[in-house]
């Protein structure tokens, strides 16, 4: 099969989407003639012109604003946040306005936006460059949550974002941008909701989302040399949340492990983490164990950073843990 | 453009809507019948049936909190209107937006916003959307003067000039923004000013003069159908009652407001231009007559109406009905 | 002893620390001449003058922005957030700025600002102004998160949040301005971190704050009248949380729920759940149960709002839940 | 104000030894050994030395991503601000903040901020502070072309404006915002227009001059300082490298960036004042030497500094440590 980078499959995504359906249209910063930061847009302008390619001006604000309305008027805009910390400059449009307008309207308009970002750290981009925020999103009912962790995935639930009707943020991990795997030649928009077990276990049940899920699968291995046998889950989406496989998996080992990058003080973690109790509280062997970021602003120094971002090693002791191995 | 005299007299209609719609909920408010925000537009509804006299039902508009003047004038029911205001099933929002929120998507009246300037970007896209379809459609969206102050005002007024979009800012400049005179939060006698760092061709109006805004509204019309791009109107009026219910409006004197609504009231001097024009005070008495009958048929039917069932909650959210 | 509204005892406490610190600014939309929407201000400008009661013009990011530059350079401005729904148009400020710029200068700078701001639904001012997003600053570090339920500790711990040397949230509900409760004369500030106990009781333990306190109190009495010992815990600030009153008590019922008016997905009980369980595993009868708003968007029609905010009676029932009473 | 001869070689050593530090990094980021982000100023040093010239230690700074020029014309120490790339504990963040976040409270250097736009507002805290003392200090802040296009920035120089705090609003000009023209972003030639719709006096400069920049930064300084409220200044500059390390610059040709580069140089062009009024190539060639001797100087220092023990992580981020 062919391999492509996790960009070079958003990108394949974009434009068979885009060549399916003329109502898509892209905005955001460089997105033109740079073709994006990451390159995920590079050569998009050029193959479908500037009406439907746009650089905006730096105007989070403005711009998902605009895509919120086009959305509302028929179009299925996609709008690219550069980095999820900017989120916070266009909140309002994110969160009072495309997550409310449908239900505000009872039901008269729909936003059917896609809002593309990356997010997490590892690079040293420091405290207002590293940030991942899906729990915020999750939070506000409203929007569908989408982290692939790999190329397939990307492309496949890309494909799928553009066929809702609803709002959905699609998030990406710069640390993710040239991991590569195979894609096929023909792919289907993978449907939300869908949880993949990533690898088969028996002793402790790991669920995670985006990169996290490469270093839940470090970690399986580590446990592996260790006579622990671990299930691996990609959750692919958080909302929605394929709550079946976790359960399925959970019942089967007794044991949990709960993984993101996000701070794990009211992360998407605590969540999870309360369901799988709520939902499997007479087959847990030990209280589910969660893996986060320290809640501390991510510093840029690199031992700093290391020492506050999740590694494979805190997801094997969180495991250990479970099976009171600590 | 001047108004026809048939014009005239639906603008005066549209008026006389409004404020009789916004009195009748000030009362059911007082009763209890109408909970949560209530925001009149009384003394400003010139630029409501100015602007809707110069639009067409396929041209998008986007209000606010205080647009129940523009969304009537616009073509909403009054009695979905008053049934969303009861929050009743048979609601323009299906009772769940209220007053704030009013939608009508086939008069191209899109969600009403309750956050002071987020309807200016948004407007942008609804603009763009029309352009992209070769259509020759606008899109207006009213905010008042304190709204000009947000940064979205900023950033969507720069947006809708670089893409030459056909978007039509109204600004009401009622003088307050809530509580606080615009003259203490920006430095501009006129806020049009501000449009020309975005080379958006703006003027100032009186908004309580129903020709003025009409004229005014039809020259930007024009140039957004023809592909000129964004227009500004600063349309000068006044709010002659409170923010909203219990607004002690210790903010400014009497008389100020004594003055405006005696003086420069919009209906009153549109039907002092029906009666020069050969209406007599009989037929505008009718007009009046038969928005009564509207307003007290539109409060019967929402009371009428259901309550919407309250599995509704969880429709309207996604597409697809959440699972309870 | 005297009896205040919440608002009073608001009002009372910004004089008393005005008084006290001639750094302390107020900044806000309406709040001079006017005194605020909920007249928490009332007078303050007459009384400190105009330069440290300002209004400001409607610009959330400009305003709080400024106060972070005022806290910067040795002031303890006050910046009144009208809604809590607006945070979403000052994000950038509160999230990115406030809370990180200590950390991101090593130190150097420190931003001793208090925002105060009221939340909630019940009035029907539906989605766009009855949100209730404090889990929000939880997930995001570097601010303290009040939220008080009565006059007094209103009092008290908006006078602490003038004390402290980082960013405050302080959360009042609208609901409560009007509540009555005895406030001394003299008060001392209350420390943050430090939950109370606010009625004692032995099956089950109900832990919450800001408003819910009240329904939690009300279902506490109903469960009485079931034959069931409600143990109800106001954690007063969530950051810090003072998990050790939590878990005290959790260890005697062996039971507890959670209850708050934000949305329950990944609400701020999943986490209060989490850590329950996480340090209480082997004590707890069964899963620690959650209370919290519909994931959905706050509507405006009073059956619907209702059927969306929890009442005493979900709390009722969830704690029901827990003794298997359901 | 024309700057003497002593303040023009100043000026000269500090655009060396922006530039020296900038290239340094880059070389360092190559090598590795500088990590995350880096936003080079080389062809703009003009823009800080010629502010620098015109401000007292105790004025403000903030400045953005960009602005390794800025704080070291500012006086920051050379040293602190290369352990800082390094991620070193005695960086001028302690390592915490790298390249975008530099500060110096004694300096005046208030965190230089990595979110576009988001100086804008917190500079009109630090005017306000020091206005509220009554002292007669200035707080500057340096943005982008494409800042501009921000809300915070009109609400910020509203606020400035109607708040009439001495706050020095300094927009580089360089024409990209990243590989975006502003040309694309905004419809202003002069970015200073928009200054004027907050009634902030404002002017255009030659941001590649330092003796421009000085002078227009007097005249904001001196308005300042006498209560005359804030200034914007439009300094039209250049970068002559890309907007990050690995910017492969396809949106522009390289024929206007050699103009530039080898036309318009500031430091070329202050080195021929220099001459002019009568130094030596030996004299230049000195200064040269001493800024290169700082930076191998403050290379090694970096170099030779520990990391930062783990457990910094988490001190400040509250007044008191937060438990592990
Ligand atoms: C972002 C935001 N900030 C504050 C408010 C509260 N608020 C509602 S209306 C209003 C005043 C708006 O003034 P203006 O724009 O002049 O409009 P007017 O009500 O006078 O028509 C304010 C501050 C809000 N709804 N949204
Ligand atoms: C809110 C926000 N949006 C986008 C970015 C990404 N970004 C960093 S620098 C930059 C370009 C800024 O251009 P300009 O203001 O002209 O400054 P210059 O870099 O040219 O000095 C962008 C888009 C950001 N850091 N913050
Ligand atoms: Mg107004
Ligand atoms: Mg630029």
């Amino acid at each position: 099969m062919r391999e492509l980078t996790y960009s070079q499959a958003l990108r394949e995504a974009l434009i068979e989407e885009m060549d399916r359906d003329r109502n898509i249209i892209l905005m955001g910063e460089d997105i033109g003639v740079y073709g994006g930061l990451f390159k995920v847009t590079d050569g998009l302008m050029a193959r479908f012109g500037e009406a439907r390619v746009r650089e905006t001006p730096i105007t989070e604000s403005g711009f998902i604003g605009a895509a919120v309305g086009l959305a509302m008027c028929g179009k299925h805009p996609m709008a690219e946040l550069m980095f999820m910390d900017f989120a916070w400059v266009a909140a309002d449009q994110l969160f009072n306005q495309a997550c409310k307008m449908r239900q505000m309207s009872g039901g008269q308009v729909q936003v059917p936006l896609v809002v593309r970002t990356q997010q997490g750290g590892g690079r040293g981009n420091a405290a207002q460059h590293s940030q991942s925020l899906e729990a915020h999103f999750a939070h506000i009912p409203g929007m569908k949550i989408v982290l692939p962790s790999t190329p397939a995935d990307a492309k496949g639930l890309l494909k799928q974002a553009f066929r809702e009707q609803d709002p959905v943020i699609f998030i990406e991990h710069k640390l993710l941008y040239n991991t590569k795997g195979d894609v096929p030649e023909h792919m289907d928009p993978i449907p939300f909701g869908e949880a993949t077990v990533k690898r088969a276990g028996t002793n402790v049940t790991i669920v995670s989302y985006s990169r996290t899920v490469l270093h839940a699968l470090e970690a399986a291995e580590t446990l592996a040399t260790q006579g622990i046998s671990a299930e691996v889950i990609d959750l692919r989406t958080i909302y929605p949340l394929d709550m079946a496989t976790v359960l399925r998996s959970v019942k089967k080992t007794n044991r949990a492990v709960v993984a993101h990058e996000s701070h794990r003080n009211s992360g998407f973690g605590a969540e999870l983490a309360s369901r799988i109790t709520e939902q499997a509280f007479t087959s847990l062997d030990a209280p589910v164990e969660r893996v986060g970021a320290l809640d501390v602003p991510i510093p840029y120094s690199q031992p700093l950073e290391s020492a506050t971002l999740p590694s494979p090693d805190w997801i094997v002791a969180a495991a250990r843990k479970t099976l009171y191995k600590a | 453009m001047t108004l026809s005299t048939p014009q005239l007299r639906d603008g005066y209609r549209m008026m006389l809507l409004a404020r009789a719609f916004d009195r009748k909920c000030e009362e059911l408010f007082q009763q209890g019948i109408i909970r949560g925000s209530l925001h009149m537009c009384i003394g400003q509804e010139a630029t409501g049936a100015g602007a809707a006299l110069a639009l067409r039902d396929d041209d998008i508009l986007i209000t606010n909190y205080r647009g129940h003047g523009h969304a009537l004038s616009k073509g909403i029911s009054p009695r979905a209107a008053m049934a969303e205001m009861l929050g009743r099933a048979t609601g323009c929002c299906k009772g769940k937006g209220g007053s704030m929120h009013w939608t009508d998507v086939k008069k191209g009246i899109m969600p009403a916003n309750a956050i002071v300037g987020a309807g200016l970007p948004t407007v942008v896209g609804c603009a763009l959307a029309g352009q992209l379809d070769g259509l020759d459609r606008v899109a207006v969206t009213f905010f008042g003067d304190g709204a000009s102050n947000q940064g979205t005002a900023h950033e969507a007024m720069n947006l809708a000039s670089i893409w030459k979009v056909p978007a039509i800012y109204i600004c009401e400049n009622n003088l307050y923004s809530e509580m606080t005179p615009i003259s203490k939060t920006a430095p501009n006698k006129d806020l049009a000013e501000r449009a020309a760092a975005y080379h958006i061709p703006a003027e100032v109006v009186d908004g309580n003069d129903i020709e003025a805004m009409f004229d005014a509204v039809c020259r930007a019309v024009t140039r957004g159908r023809q592909g000129g791009g964004p227009s500004f109107i600063e349309a000068k009026t006044y709010r002659v009652v409170g923010h909203m219910i219990g607004d002690s409006q210790i903010y400014r004197s009497k008389d100020e407001v004594e003055e405006w609504r005696t003086q420069r009231d919009p209906i009153m001097r549109a039907g002092a231009k029906l009666i020069e024009r050969g209406l007599t005070a009989a037929e505008l008495e009718a007009i009046q007559t038969s928005v009564d009958a509207t307003i007290t048929d539109a409060v019967q039917f929402a009371k009428d109406s259901p309550y919407p069932d309250v599995r509704e909650v969880y429709v309207d959210v996604f597409a697809e009905p959440i699972p309870a």
